[in-house]
């Protein structure tokens, strides 16, 4: 069956959730990656198996549903029974019969898996009064837990399509893009490009052919939000995709999935199918003169295709190398013709600003960085995972509110945003408020929206390697600053990380980078140095502490830290038996010794022992 | 055409056209590696950076490679700046660290007054500086016998699956354009050797000199409508034939007249 | 044993005659034979009209294509920046010395292939380590070791 | 407008004067150039032939030439080398039929005669006027204005 107007939607709509009323309870578990690696699959099996023996009066397997990331991946697997909103946390196979019994069958609670607020030790019962959500805005995510990412339908009962069906119907592309411009919206893949310019720029070139892109490559490590939307909630950045199409006036489209994201490649596979079926994809959609059809391209392992010239290579079959851009993609993109190029998060905004204008969105946030971010919130924070917050909250609202602080209380050190283009941000830039403009003017940027809490163990000098060395090793070789400038850059860090660095080396690596950023062909490059240029900005110290007392602060260099057993010691032994190097001596409830001269300084000891008595430094 | 001032001076130039041939038409020299009329600008070694800015950018300058940026009106360039000269520099001393013995690169540092790279050294580096003029030369021409592996640090310029490459012809435009004399090949008259596999060399059937490789030729009578016997004589050997040609008609003509 | 290939040509006919389809024909081809052998290569390049070049230049510009043949089973030590912070390089250091290989190598006898890769988009679970596909997160260093022993 | 040489070989006495006119006029760095034209004897009693290009109408030089470095000079119909962007592959010097386009050994380079510019050197010195440069009477293009 085709869906052509906006009535039959609301036929959908209402059939689903006439069939969803006949259940008393629905239960939403959490199949997102995080959630699956902790047995979430196995959960809903055991639902199943249950209710298939069991006949319970208003609630039947088709009742629980398998959802998309809720985001706080810390606490899974999570089940939620709506309509009360019962929030479970680390949910074992073996639970869920006493679920069924206890909360489905009656209205009872189970206490033990409530989430208990760190700060309070208050046992919570409903998920949206967990700080973890209730200091969210979810726009972008606002479908994620809330439906069967599989399900069309499901989209269709909460609103989908709508949007489409009134673009196509009532408003022409120019207005589309005007909407578009109006509600501020910027890109969310790391530039914040205006999304509504870029699309104009886009449909002002002639051609016959145009394309729109979906960016789903997600190369920044430390982020999962496209991850997690295109698992759980492909439709609506098809949607959105479509909306775009039909502004620039593409008949074709391409979701660019990182293969590494198997269940994003299947859900957006189903989408795109189940779509097709609709006839929301294809020929003269809602019976309008709009055909358009999407395709997947899965990327096979390169950051520099977050890059656009190289993710346009990519999509065509070939190597990505950047190309020089003083042409630019809108006008001259995917083979050669004019193309637009968003990310997942931005074309997932989409939908909802036709459904509630771009007033109310242009509402939200600041006034130059609209709406709101996916940020994913992980390192040493305490509640690590994917949230949605508007423009203009503050890092400390983001790090303590909502992430509930750092883990064991450490002192807080750091927070990285912007992937490895971005920067680190000191304790004195907490109360910044994040949106585009600030966190550039700091030295550091939006990126696709990872946010990576450091903690006093977390070595600058370090992270600054790290970085380096992931572009060193992505950086697509073509041009010179870029290949053998990162190069270098690490080899310095290296040098300087092991003891051997010199007065000189920080001069030499700040012009250095210089030369990167202003040489460099495309942004991997240009904005190579950065995590490097802000550590230095902010942490130099830890620089001169490697460099002139050949010590490593936060205990993280090998070279410059020693393992010692504290007097604390109980003489467990756990460490002994923990030592593959056979380094730690000692007898039992006397205090070990460490043998420095075989200590590789692997770790393993400091896992082991659970009195906190090894020294790193 | 364009008006732009290049050093200071006010300079005409087509539409189009590339700030690199502009500069080189004024006589001005900036070093450029990966740059060859033959293929289309590539923008990798940096090295033609300029400083671009105009009259009304309130001050704002930006750094293009001037081998793929376009001229355009009121653009002020300067092909020297303090910026400019510290950006080569860099360059030089990187590929220096990458490529200490190849001349091209010792030649063009030595310029820039440097003599040994201020960098480590970087193990089992080669005299390649990944310009890319070879794999580019080889598209164009139709084979697309050798490509680039690899990424990053670790590319290198290399035949398919490192064996003997199946397209290539033989016919040394890659060897040739190397702007360090990287890429190795023998030729002993009668057979070529590049890439590890060896090609068979036409021979002139009047004089026995060889000329181009049996695969090329073949190519160029498929792909290029050359009739194969142009082939079997080499350009002396032509050019002998041709007198030889001209010489008897001319004489006929004297008979006929006498 | 020589291992055959035969199952190359019917998962290029799957996809799109056109180089369009190249990366996503070898990402098939490795799914079934763990990596790229050279006759997927020549194959491909032949089916689609590309050059045997440009094949292999693709195959080995992207991460995720191997050109060796890789164990079976494959132990990946997430490396994105939330697992570093939380030590990841302790454990990848911990499963190259129980496993004595180096990230990237696999073992002789095939069993074992190790790879350090950058971000897994499992942030919130770091440390990291997926086996054949399987996630295990928020990993201490002595307990990565113990990972392999499970069957 | 176009010209083409006429070589009148029944004027030339094999004096090799275009030769070494045309060498000197295409020296690089002071080191004189391969000459583009060749005086040889026919095998006829005192008949020469001065040997150069051609300049066909559907030249194999230009054919054979994959990285088109080998065009039509509009000003003078020549066809004209571009050394800047020649890739020494020899396809050219292999392909013409007449031995016109030659390898430079001394100075690393393929070369073929481009008329000068429209004023050859080789015709200005030659003593018996055996090279006349003669513009071509274009007879089947009709004027379009």
């Amino acid at each position: 069956m085709c869906i052509t107007s906006s009535r039959q939607l609301k036929q959908v709509r209402k059939e689903f959730l006439d069939g969803d009323a006949r259940f008393e309870k629905k239960v939403m578990i959490c199949c997102g990656t995080g959630c699956l690696a902790n047995g979430a699959q196995e959960i809903v099996d055991e639902f199943d198996s249950i209710l298939r023996k069991k006949r319970i009066k208003g609630f039947t397997i088709e009742a629980v549903r398998s959802t998309g990331c809720h985001g706080f991946c810390e606490q899974g697997p999570l089940v939620i029974i709506e309509p009360r909103g019962t929030f479970y946390t680390k949910v074992k196979v073996k639970d869920v019969a006493d679920i069924i019994e206890k909360s489905i069958r009656s209205d009872e609670v189970i206490d033990k898996h409530l989430y208990t607020d760190p700060a309070t030790k208050q046992k919570i019962e409903r998920y949206p009064d967990v700080a973890f959500f209730s200091h969210q805005q979810r726009i972008a995510l606002r479908n994620l837990g809330k439906i069967a990412p599989h399900n069309i339908k499901d989209y269709i009962a909460n609103g989908g399509y709508q949007s489409l069906a009134k673009v196509l119907t009532t408003m022409t592309p120019d207005d589309v893009i005007t909407e578009v411009s109006k509600s501020g919206l910027r890109g969310r893949g790391g530039g914040g490009f205006s999304a509504g310019r870029k699309w104009r720029s886009c449909a002002d070139v002639e051609s016959d052919t145009h394309y729109v892109i979906c960016n789903g490559d997600e190369g920044d490590p430390g982020a999962f939000m496209d991850r997690s939307i295109m698992e759980g909630d492909p439709h609506s950045v098809l949607e959105g995709l479509a909306i775009a199409a039909y502004a620039v006036g593409a008949k074709e489209g391409f979701v660019y999935v990182r293969d590494e994201y198997p269940l994003a490649v299947v859900h957006m596979q189903k989408a795109i199918e189940d779509c097709r079926k609709e006839g929301l994809l294809g020929e003269n959609i809602f019976e309008t003169n709009f055909c358009f059809d999407v395709h997947i391209a899965r990327g096979a392992g390169a950051f520099v295709c977050g890059e656009s010239s190289a993710l346009m290579k990519s999509v065509a079959g070939e190597v990505g190398e950047p190309r020089a851009k003083y042409v630019r993609s809108v006008v001259k993109g995917l083979h050669d013709q004019p193309t637009v190029l968003n990310n997942v998060e931005t074309f997932a905004n989409i939908p909802i600003i036709f459904e509630k204008g771009a007033d109310w969105y242009a509402g939200i946030g600041t006034k130059k960085s609209t709406g709101t971010k996916v940020f994913s919130l992980v390192g040493k924070v305490r509640n690590t995972g994917l949230i949605e917050v508007p423009m203009g909250i503050t890092l400390r609202q983001i790090i303590f509110d909502i992430g509930g602080g750092i883990i064991d209380d450490r002192p807080f050190k750091a927070v990285q945003t912007g992937g490895p283009s971005g920067g680190c941000l000191p304790e004195s830039k907490l109360d910044l408020p994040v949106d585009f403009d600030s966190l550039t003017e700091n030295g550091s940027m939006m990126g696709s929206g990872g946010m990576i809490v450091m903690d006093d163990r977390t070595c600058m000098v370090d992270v600054a390697k790290y970085f380096t060395d992931f572009l060193v090793k992505e950086s697509c070789g073509k041009c010179v600053p870029c290949r053998e400038g990162l190069y270098q850059l690490h080899k310095l860090l290296v040098k300087i990380s092991e003891g051997r660095g010199e007065e000189s080396d920080i001069d030499r690596m700040e012009q250095l980078s210089e030369v990167i950023v202003n040489a460099s062909l495309c942004g991997l490059g240009q904005s190579g140095p950065n995590p490097l240029l802000s550590t230095l900005k902010y942490f130099r110290d830890e620089y001169t502490a490697h460099i002139r007392d050949k010590r490593c602060p936060a205990g993280v260099c090998r070279e410059l830290i020693t393992y010692n057993i504290t007097d604390e010691c109980t003489g467990c032994m756990a460490c002994i038996s923990a030592c593959a190097y056979h380094a730690i001596t000692g007898q039992k409830k006397k205090v070990h010794v460490i043998d420095q001269e075989k200590c590789t300084k692997c770790g393993a000891c400091v896992a082991a022992c659970r009195f906190n008595t090894i020294d790193v430094r | 055409m364009v008006t732009l001032t290049i050093n200071g001076k006010l300079v005409r130039a087509r539409e189009g056209e590339m700030l690199l041939d502009a500069i080189r038409r004024e006589g001005i020299e900036i070093p450029a590696t990966c740059q060859h009329e033959a293929v289309e600008p590539y923008g990798a070694c940096r090295l033609c950076t300029v400083e671009i800015t105009k009259a009304d950018w309130g001050g704002w300058k930006n750094h293009v490679t001037s081998c793929l940026y376009p001229v355009q009106e009121g653009l002020i360039v300067s092909t020297h700046s303090e910026d400019v000269i510290r950006i080569r520099k860099t360059i030089l001393d990187l590929f220096l660290a990458r490529c200490p013995n190849a001349e091209l690169i010792q030649n063009m540092a030595a310029e820039y007054g440097i003599t040994r790279t201020s960098y480590e050294e970087v193990p089992d580096g080669n005299d390649c500086i990944l310009c890319g003029l070879c794999t580019r030369v080889c598209d164009k021409m139709g084979f697309q016998a050798i490509s680039t592996v690899g990424r990053g640090h670790g590319k290198e310029v290399a035949p398919p699956l490192g064996e003997a490459p199946p397209d290539c012809v033989g016919c040394l435009a890659c060897a040739q354009i190397c702007p360090t004399n990287y890429i190795k090949f023998t030729d002993d008259g009668t057979t070529r050797t590049i890439w590890g596999r060896e090609f068979e060399l036409v021979k002139c059937e009047t004089t026995g000199q060889p000329t181009i490789t049996k695969e090329f030729a073949a190519y160029l009578v498929k792909h290029r409508n050359i009739p194969e016997d142009y082939f079997t004589r080499c350009d002396s050997a032509h050019r002998e034939e041709l007198a030889k040609t001209m010489g008897r008609i001319t004489h006929w003509g004297r008979q006929e007249e006498a | 044993m020589k291992q055959t290939f035969d199952k190359i040509p019917d998962i290029i006919a799957k996809h799109p005659q056109n180089a369009g389809s190249l990366i996503m024909i070898l990402q098939d081809i490795q799914k079934e034979y763990n990596y790229l052998p050279p006759e997927a290569l020549t194959q491909t390049a032949a089916a689609l009209d590309v050059p045997l070049s440009k094949v292999c230049s693709v195959s080995t510009f992207y991460n995720s294509f191997s050109l060796k043949p890789r164990g079976r089973k494959i132990v990946r030590v997430c490396v994105g920046t939330a697992c570093h912070i939380r030590g990841s390089n302790l454990i990848q250091q911990q499963l190259e010395s129980t496993l004595n290989l180096k990230a990237g190598e696999t073992s002789k006898d095939l069993e074992y292939t190790l790879e350090a890769v950058a971000c897994v988009g499992a942030c919130a679970m770091a440390p990291v380590v997926i086996i054949n596909d399987k996630y295990h997160g928020s990993l201490k260093v002595n307990k990565a070791a113990k990972l392999l022993e499970k069957k | 407008m176009n010209y083409r040489f006429v070589v009148k070989p029944e004027l030339c006495i094999g004096c090799r004067t275009c030769e070494l006119a045309c060498s000197f006029a295409h020296s690089v760095n002071g080191k004189p150039g391969r000459s583009r034209i060749y005086p040889l004897g026919t095998g006829h009693k005192e008949l020469w032939v001065p040997v150069v290009c051609l300049q066909c109408e559907d030249p194999a030089c230009a054919r054979s030439c994959l990285v088109d470095a080998i065009t039509r000079n509009p000003e003078t119909g020549a066809m004209d080398l571009d050394a800047e962007r020649c890739v020494r592959c020899m396809a050219c010097v292999a392909a013409c039929p007449f031995g016109c386009s030659l390898h430079d050994a001394n100075h690393q380079m393929v070369v073929k005669c481009d008329l000068c510019g429209g004023d050859p050197v080789c015709a200005h010195f030659c003593p018996t006027k055996a090279l006349v440069l003669e513009p071509i009477v274009q007879q089947k293009k009709k004027k379009s204005a």
